[in-house]
């Protein structure tokens, strides 16, 4: 099944900060919820072992990460590719970095395609709980750079 | 399909099992009648790595009215609600739902308070626990509290029931003489989760208007939903064709379906709508009261 | 772990995992093939046995450690040999089974129905035969075999009526 | 079966043809004492799991078995890499493709096997199963015939010819076709999508594999239809001579076609079997029968049909694009790529007519099996069946009038068709008539026009259609070259009891009893001292198996001519013991008898004990045959049948009030297992038209995996049925029987669409695909204004 999300987050800091932010893998990482395991493979890719867990669906989900930025067109694309409990997720990411005075928006849209028993079992939850987590990484991604610069 | 390994605890009594919950904490789960969880360990959704058994708390499998109340404990399955003519003859709405919730065999195991626990988007008894305004009775180490059906749904499969805490006792208000009750359900076949699904309540005056009204509907949203604004609509009034027309828009317009192979999204929050005036208009029938022109 | 289930009224001392389900246990450890699995999210009902007397249940949707302390009833136990029970003989001689997958599940859930009902309508045994799944037989003959067999069952205490 | 007790024996009968004798396989099911695949335990046994792809369509860049092979009790794990040592990667198809066992270096559909995992209990197998894990990089999807169409991506990369296209079959004129069509005063155009479907049985797939060191002999214990076929088969794959190879089709939980193919499955617990030498145990979960067996159907058709302003047909065209899936694994006779689809022409004598299918390579589940179908029969009588309601609509005329217009006449048989089948026998008038006085057709038109003038909404739908099943006479019919005859064996002991042996396999259709019928009919034996025994390649004689109705018209014929074989012999030995010639003796009410004197007869068993105890001089002693039957033609089964249907205005449920149906499956063998076949196949059909469809997203999801999601019906949902027969005997059938196991599932499915279609008629509805939701009525309801309450 293929879920498309998209939002807006309006950030407290000014383009080149908010670039150097979702260029590092690192910090990338610490916005995903619940990660248990990061391993950092490359400066712009990370693996990150997830728990996740709606209702009695509960484990542990792996995900490769990889980050695509798109400088020329003030763009970052985010590859994530994992699963778990038998289940693939791809979801591809892309947000449009635009500052206006002294904040920068963040446009991001995404588009998650989840395969197997998850995606036939759990059609009525994953979507929801796709769409909170993605929303949840980019609220995070505002809220930790908000935090750098206070 | 084979669940992944577990350790097993029976638990004879509430505190023993908020005890052993609380000392295995998240990966624990309790299991009453398994009928959800069992099927998603088969899979593997679920892999909790303890189970605490219920189902020898002999204390727990009680259904009782007094005070113009019903209690019902934490290990009474849906076919005890199924055969008892108590619930046929005084909670027509309970009695509506425990015949076509999952399948006859499926009940004789399931039970009311795992349903309303496991909380599913699509399940039966949240649409029915709001339209009957219905209380759960959740127990923790440090004692008991008690939270009504609205606080009680929290999320997709999820309930004010927190880490360490267990569920033991619904509470459902007798209703009186002059109510009427119906669930209508459409459904695929027999064990079938909800396409979508209405629970309706009414209690009436004597002169025919509406006293209080509960209308719970499910499958159509993330959570069972209360269609609080159709109920406003319907108290004080007499019920005619428009006014059931008014509160039907009124489900179908709060209900947010997703698409799957239950239906498309337009079709659930239009048919939802149908079953709520189906609802309403089965309510009066049993009442023996007919919808005014 | 080592659990005592009492299955048609004998015990059987099996050692088993907790995540062991009922119908693997009566099967592999009780040497019991009568209940089947048909498939993995307690649709089909094939695997229903009956608890302490009574009670269907999906015995793949249950763990075999839940099972100790209760009277299990499964076809073997029903009856066989020169005594079928009524069920079983109706089922033959409605033919109310083809391929015979389903059968010992359906008896078994025709034998709780009866328990409860024991003078059910068609549209009763419809209903109450739903947990059931048969691929072969359209139900046509099932239901009437399900008839026969409470027509039999009923006959001494009306006789005694 | 020493617990066999009286009560389950049929009755003493040596009349027993046409008799509804119980059924002799019964005694051991109600009492859960059947032998089914999963029954079986042998020492030592090991458990296999698949791993499965979570993609359709993708690259595999590495697997990694490392972390499962350390899970406690496993013994090992396969990969394609494995099987190809064995040259095992890859094994040929029943079309005459080839398909992967495991996915070698990439996926071609979702839940593909990867790998196969044996350990020692189930639930470490499949403990290990999870943790073997796979690099894949995600390749486009095409899951869709149309888009395969376009080439834009090549799914076959293994294959020269680089396009989705797998083949075009077309039979019939197409020229005369076209001209007839243009020519013609009337034209109706339908379009039909038979949705892809799955037969599951209850008992899925599953196999124990058995290779014995010592001996060098492999047993396979398998869930099979085809027994001798998939010896063959594994003989062909693994080198191993068929002497060596075992196969045991035990009790089978239900077949309808999906036990028809070999599936990678039971490729992989075989090698693993001669791997690890020690039994290996694999039974496919729902998940995995749902997703990995042979689909059925998936056939988007349309129909073009030329008539007069009088309603008179002159001409008919059909054309078809078929999804087979990955590979091309579709289940049919070797000529026959889309089965007997050019049976589509029916009942109605079309003049001229024409038919071609085309088939895509699509990322799918591979497939095409004839689930409860004689191979593609039940699409073409579904297509024929709904464009015969529609062209009855456009004429304004009656479905049953246009029907009684158009039917071939009882005196044109043999009746040639224009796509090339000799019809052997059938009175179509006769049998529709039947079941139109059953089910009161003039009343209920009568009623629903009343109906209608209120507002309410009733339809009746007729589907008077024509089976084509047997196959199949030598001359054009084989699977992978093997001629489709079959062999029944009868050895009749000394005392007169009987073991009687056919290539057939029962899985359910109770040939144990029938089989005993025939041959105590022919033989004059009381049913009761003749055993049956299938599914053994040891004891069995060679036949192609049980599916596409054939078991009656092939086994059935083998048995009656073994049996008359047998009785030419007795004769020899009754007139050696009445002490005259052979000439003399005459078979006359289930004895030998001098000519014209009753009192001086001997029985077959008379003659059976002195086969062995005092044989014919001259003659060899013994009583026994084998026989091979090659059915001179197919059979031509039909039947007419009557659905009455209730809408609700307010959900679009709807209601199946009454369904009639009258079959002529030409001499009946036993009209309770009849009855009961017919009930089957109703329920079936019911199940296709309002419920069973297999569904994919564009990304090649498999969306219903499973019972939650792919819908059985239960005898809640499931009508009654009314039954009934006509009796028009094939010609050349030794005892005139036709089969009947499909054509319930063939027939029906139109009589429940035509009776919606004819029910939302006057709302302008004249389309609506399988399966029939509610969704789709209210849709259409809405659609024309139908207000729900």
């Amino acid at each position: 099944m293929k879920l498309n999300y998209d939002g807006q987050e309006q950030i407290n800091a000014d383009y080149d900060a908010v670039w150097a932010f979702i260029n590092n893998p690192e910090k990338v990482a610490k916005c995903l919820p619940d990660v248990e395991k990061l391993e950092i493979t490359g400066d712009k890719s990370f693996t990150a072992h997830v728990k996740v867990g709606v209702g009695p669906v509960r484990g542990r989900f792996k995900f490769d990460v990889g980050l695509e930025p798109d400088a020329e067109n003030n763009k970052m694309n985010v590859n994530l590719r994992g699963g778990g409990l038998g289940t693939a997720i791809d979801l591809t990411a892309g947000a449009n970095i635009a500052q206006q005075q002294e904040q920068t928006q963040l446009d991001w849209q995404g588009e998650a395609v989840v395969r197997g028993p998850a995606a036939t079992v759990g059609a009525r939850v994953l979507d929801r709980k796709a769409r909170e987590l993605i929303t949840h990484v980019f609220a995070e991604v505002k809220r930790n750079i908000d935090e750098e610069q206070a | 399909m084979f669940p992944a390994s577990f350790d097993f605890y029976r638990a004879h009594s509430a505190e023993e099992a908020v005890s052993l919950l609380g000392e295995h904490g998240a990966d624990s789960r309790i299991l009453a009648g398994g009928q959800s969880l069992i099927p998603a360990m088969r899979y593997r959704l679920a892999q909790p790595t303890v189970l605490v058994d219920i189902n020898q708390m002999q204390a727990a499998n009680y259904i009782t009215e007094e005070n113009g109340e019903l209690r019902i404990g934490a290990t009474v399955r849906d076919s005890d609600l199924e055969f008892s003519d108590l619930i046929r003859t005084n909670y027509q709405l309970m009695s509506d739902v425990s015949d076509v919730v999952a399948d006859p065999i499926v009940r004789f195991r399931g039970t009311l308070i795992g349903s309303l626990c496991h909380n599913d988007p699509s399940g039966d008894w949240p649409a029915a626990m709001l339209a009957a305004r219905a209380k759960m009775i959740i127990q923790n180490k440090d004692g008991k509290r008690v939270v009504n059906a609205d606080e009680f749904i929290v999320d997709s499969f999820t309930t004010a029931v927190e880490e360490g805490e267990m569920a033991v006792e619904t509470i459902w208000p007798t209703p009186s003489k002059n109510t009427g009750a119906s669930y209508q359900k459409i459904e695929r076949k027999v064990g079938d989760y909800a396409t979508a699904a209405a629970a309706v309540q009414l209690e009436l005056n004597e002169d025919g208007t509406v006293k209080e009204a509960g209308i719970g509907i499910t499958a159509v949203s993330y959570v069972a939903l209360r269609v609080a604004e159709g109920e406003a609509l319907l108290r004080g009034q007499k019920v005619t064709r428009n006014l059931i027309k008014a509160v039907a828009a009124e489900a179908s317009k709060m209900a947010d379906p997703i698409a799957d192979g239950r239906g498309s999204a337009e079709y659930k929050k239009e048919v939802v709508g149908v079953l709520v005036a189906k609802g309403i208009m089965q309510s009066l029938e049993r009442l023996g009261r007919k919808v005014e022109a | 772990m080592e659990i005592t289930l009492n299955v048609n009224g004998q015990e059987h001392k099996v050692d088993v995992e907790p995540r062991t389900l009922l119908v693997y246990a009566l099967r592999e450890n009780c040497g019991l093939k009568g209940a089947h699995v048909g498939c993995d999210s307690s649709s089909c009902g094939v695997c229903t046995v009956v608890l302490d007397g009574k009670i269907p249940v999906k015995s793949c949707t249950m763990f075999a450690v839940q099972a100790e302390g209760h009277e299990i009833t499964t076809i073997e136990g029903l009856g066989g040999g020169a005594n079928l029970h009524p069920l079983q003989k109706a089922f033959h001689e409605q033919h109310g089974l083809q391929c015979g997958y389903c059968t010992p599940a359906m008896i078994m859930s025709s034998y709780a129905l009866l328990q409860h009902n024991p003078d059910p309508s068609e549209d009763d045994i419809r209903r109450g035969l739903s947990g059931n799944l048969c691929r072969c037989t359209g139900y046509m003959n099932i239901v009437k075999a399900v008839q026969q067999a409470a027509a039999d069952m009923r006959q001494p205490a009306e006789a005694a009526d | 079966m020493s617990d066999q007790i009286k009560d389950l024996n049929p009755a003493k009968e040596c009349r027993a043809m046409g008799k509804s004798i119980k059924r002799r396989e019964d005694a051991r099911f109600v009492q859960g004492r059947g032998t089914y695949v999963d029954d079986i335990e042998l020492p030592k046994m090991l458990h296999m799991a698949i791993v499965h792809s979570p993609y359709a369509h993708a690259l595999i860049k590495g697997i990694d078995t490392a972390e499962a092979l350390k899970v406690p009790g496993v013994k090992a794990i396969i990969t394609a890499k494995d099987l190809a040592g064995f040259n095992l990667d890859w094994i040929p198809t029943l079309a005459g493709d080839k398909q992967m066992v495991l996915a070698t270096d990439r996926v071609m559909y979702q839940y593909q096997e990867v790998a196969a995992v044996f350990a020692e209990t189930r639930a470490q197998a499949v403990d290990a199963a999870q943790l073997v894990e796979v690099d894949y990089e995600p390749l486009e999807v095409v899951a869709d015939p149309f888009k395969a169409r376009e080439d834009k991506v090549i799914l076959r990369t293994d294959r020269e010819k680089k396009t989705n296209h797998i083949f075009n079959w077309n039979v019939g004129d197409r020229e005369a076709t076209d001209k007839a069509l243009a020519e013609a005063e009337v034209r109706v155009k339908q379009k039909a999508y038979y949705p892809r479907v799955h037969a599951s049985p209850l008992e899925p797939c599953a196999i124990v594999a058995d290779m014995n060191t010592a001996t060098g002999r492999l047993t396979l214990y398998l869930t099979s239809q085809a027994p001798h076929a998939h010896r063959t088969v594994v003989s062909l794959v693994t080198g191993i001579p068929e002497s060596n190879i075992r196969i045991v089709s035990p009790d089978i939980g239900g077949g309808f076609g999906n036990k028809v193919p070999v599936y990678p499955g039971y490729v992989c617990a075989a090698a693993g079997t001669i791997v690890l030498g020690v039994p290996v145990k694999w039974v496919a979960t729902r998940t995995e029968s749902m997703t990995t067996d042979s689909f059925a159907r998936d056939f988007h058709m349309e129909a073009e049909i030329g008539a007069t302003k009088e309603g008179k047909v002159t001409a008919l065209k059909v054309t078809t694009v078929a999804d087979h899936g990955a590979f091309d694994a579709a289940a049919d006779p070797s000529k026959y790529p889309a089965g007997l689809f050019s049976i589509c022409t029916g009942s109605y004598d079309f003049p001229t007519a024409f038919t071609e299918v085309d088939a895509y390579y699509t990322n799918k589940t591979p497939g095409g099996v004839a689930y409860r179908c004689s191979f593609r029969v039940t699409e073409a009588s579904y297509m024929i069946e709904r464009a015969m309601d529609t062209a009855a609509r456009e004429l304004n005329m009656d479905p049953a009038e246009f029907r009684f217009k158009n039917f071939i006449q009882k005196e044109q048989f043999p009746y040639n068709s224009p796509l090339g089948w000799t019809y052997d026998s059938g009175d179509y008038e006769t049998t529709f008539k039947v079941a139109l006085e059953k089910v009161g057709y003039e009343e209920l038109r009568k009623e629903q026009a009343e109906k209608r003038a209120k507002g309410e909404i009733m339809g009746i739908g007729i589907s008077t259609f024509t089976e084509i099943v047997g196959a199949g006479p030598s001359k054009d019919f084989d699977i992978l070259g093997i001629k489709m005859f079959d062999g029944a064996e009868i050895r009749i002991h000394p005392t007169g009891s009987v073991i009687v042996r056919a290539g057939t396999k029962s899985q359910g259709q109770g040939h144990e009893t029938t089989w005993a019928q025939i041959v105590a009919e022919e033989l004059g034996l009381d049913v009761d001292k003749i055993l049956v025994e299938e599914g053994d390649t040891d004891t069995a004689p060679y036949g192609l198996g049980t599916y596409a109705s054939r078991s009656t018209p092939t086994a059935g014929g083998a048995l009656a001519l073994g049996a008359r074989r047998i009785r030419e012999k007795a004769k020899r030995i009754a007139a050696h013991l009445l002490e005259v010639s052979a000439d003399d003796i005459e078979w006359e009410d289930y004895k030998f008898q001098i000519k014209g004197v009753p009192s001086k007869s001997v029985t077959t068993q008379d003659c059976a004990f002195a086969a062995y105890t005092n044989p014919a001089p001259g003659d060899e002693p013994g009583l026994e045959t084998t026989y091979y039957y090659d059915p001179p033609n197919l059979t031509f089964p039909h039947g007419a049948y009557i659905c009455v249907v209730d809408i609700d205005k307010s959900t679009g449920e709807v209601k199946v009030r009454r369904f009639v149906a009258i079959d002529d499956c030409g001499t009946i063998i036993n009209p309770m297992i009849v009855e009961g076949q017919v009930h089957g196949g109703l329920a079936e059909g019911f199940a296709m038209a309002f419920m069973q469809e297999i569904v994919y997203d564009e990304e090649g999801n498999h969306l219903n995996t499973n019972y939650t999601d792919y819908l059985i019906p239960t005898a809640y949902e499931v009508p009654k049925f009314e039954t009934g027969n006509t009796v028009t005997p094939s010609p050349h059938h030794p005892i005139g029987a036709k089969g009947v196991g499909e054509s319930p599932t063939v027939g029906s499915p139109a009589a429940y669409v035509n009776a919606v279609i004819d029910a939302l008629s006057p709302y302008g509805v004249s389309e609506i695909d399988m399966p029939i939701s509610r969704e789709k009525v209210f849709s259409k309801l809405r659609a024309a204004g139908v207000e729900a309450f």
